[in-house]
């Protein structure tokens, strides 16, 4: 299952890229499964999306909660809670 | 009438309305003290449009609208300068002022913008979410009897 | 800063403002399906200003404002055309929202203007007061809890 | 006591008259008096200020209650609820 990636703000800054593609098994699960994930790769990666900070995410430009299932072809989006207005 | 407008530079005039009712909500950057002298806003091309869209369907099921126009800038903003409008045209002031407050708690809470407040030294940092925002989203949620 | 005009012609133009958050109330003439062709409205000179500005000065005790600007129209207005503006100015934007909604809760209920509809026919009539303006401004009384 | 007694909007059409000056005994009371001491000219007097319709009152362009106690060279409004805005 093949899926993209897109960071945000602080964490685009902080993992030093604003996108990935991501090939993934097939059923891997849901969003925070994809943070557990790319936590595994250590260091930032661990710091940002290991569970320490609040986290939001979108599927395909629409808000979803962590516990969202991912499918092929899926745009993921993963950043810290939004300041606008 | 519902329009969405992601601004590099300045904000649009207000629009011309045509209703009983307007309520016209504005940001602008603040100083914090002299700390402060511009923003730099980031926002996700696309999804931003389409979330803000969501937010003003959703008001319009809640409230009988005429018009929601939303408009925000994204880039950088300098201090003393407009951030957002949000102007709502309804039959009723209720219904415009509350209306127009729901889509400012959702687009704090919900729109993919992010701060970095660019200070007097040239210093970057990432303004970091607010509780308060949070509160008052929460408070259009059913659950808190609104 | 607080201002209040009573115009016998058209509104001024909105005012600059420097804070975080603005909130601006308009108010038009409403045709009515198509019965109503304008609006004309007595006022009681002298008490009008000073009534105003103890509504203004009410809502400057009760939040933090930067600056309060009422201008409310009399005489004979017509349909489409602005009848009042309240424009509200705060660092932050629920204090602008809930001192814009009160001023304009009170102003519906405390100042002395009335309106009298003119219809199509040349016929005239005076406004009778809506029982949920006096709704809306009781719940900024103690009593409510507000 | 002198007052000076001003009518608004549909009281100041009804009673066609916009002010009067008054000479009340010393004493006379409040606003609700007033009333009385008017309505008791009959007429549309009767009708607008007998309290049968709802009224306001303002006493030196102060809103007041018509429990409000007058004095002499007061000013008062007799008027409809307001419907500015």
């Amino acid at each position: 299952m093949n899926i993209r990636v897109r960071y945000f703000a602080r964490l685009r800054e902080k993992l030093a890229t604003d996108q990935e593609q991501l090939a993934l098994p097939v059923g891997a699960g849901d969003v925070a499964a994809l943070c557990r994930h790319l936590a595994a790769r250590g260091g930032v990666w661990a710091e940002e999306l290991g569970g320490e900070r609040p986290l939001m995410a979108a599927i395909n430009e629409e808000l979803k909660p962590l516990a969202a299932s991912l499918s092929d072809g899926d745009e993921v989006a993963l950043f810290p809670p939004v300041t606008g207005g | 009438m519902q329009a969405i407008a992601i601004c590099e530079d300045e904000l649009p005039p207000v629009a011309v309305w045509h209703a009983g009712a307007c309520v016209t909500f504005e940001g602008r950057v603040r100083d914090e003290q002299g700390r402060v002298v511009a923003l730099e806003i980031e926002h996700y091309p696309g999804m931003t449009e389409r979330e803000i869209g969501r937010i003003a369907d959703q008001a319009a099921e809640r409230w009988p609208l005429s018009m929601v126009l939303v408009a925000h800038r994204v880039g950088r903003v300098e201090v003393d300068q407009l951030i957002v409008r949000v102007q709502v045209a309804a039959q009723h002031r209720r219904e415009a002022f509350e209306a127009c407050a729901f889509i400012m708690d959702y687009l704090k809470t919900r729109a993919p913008f992010w701060k970095k407040e660019i200070s007097v030294d040239g210093a970057a940092s990432w303004v970091e979410a607010k509780q308060g925002d949070r509160d008052a989203a929460a408070r259009w949620t059913p659950a808190d009897g609104h």
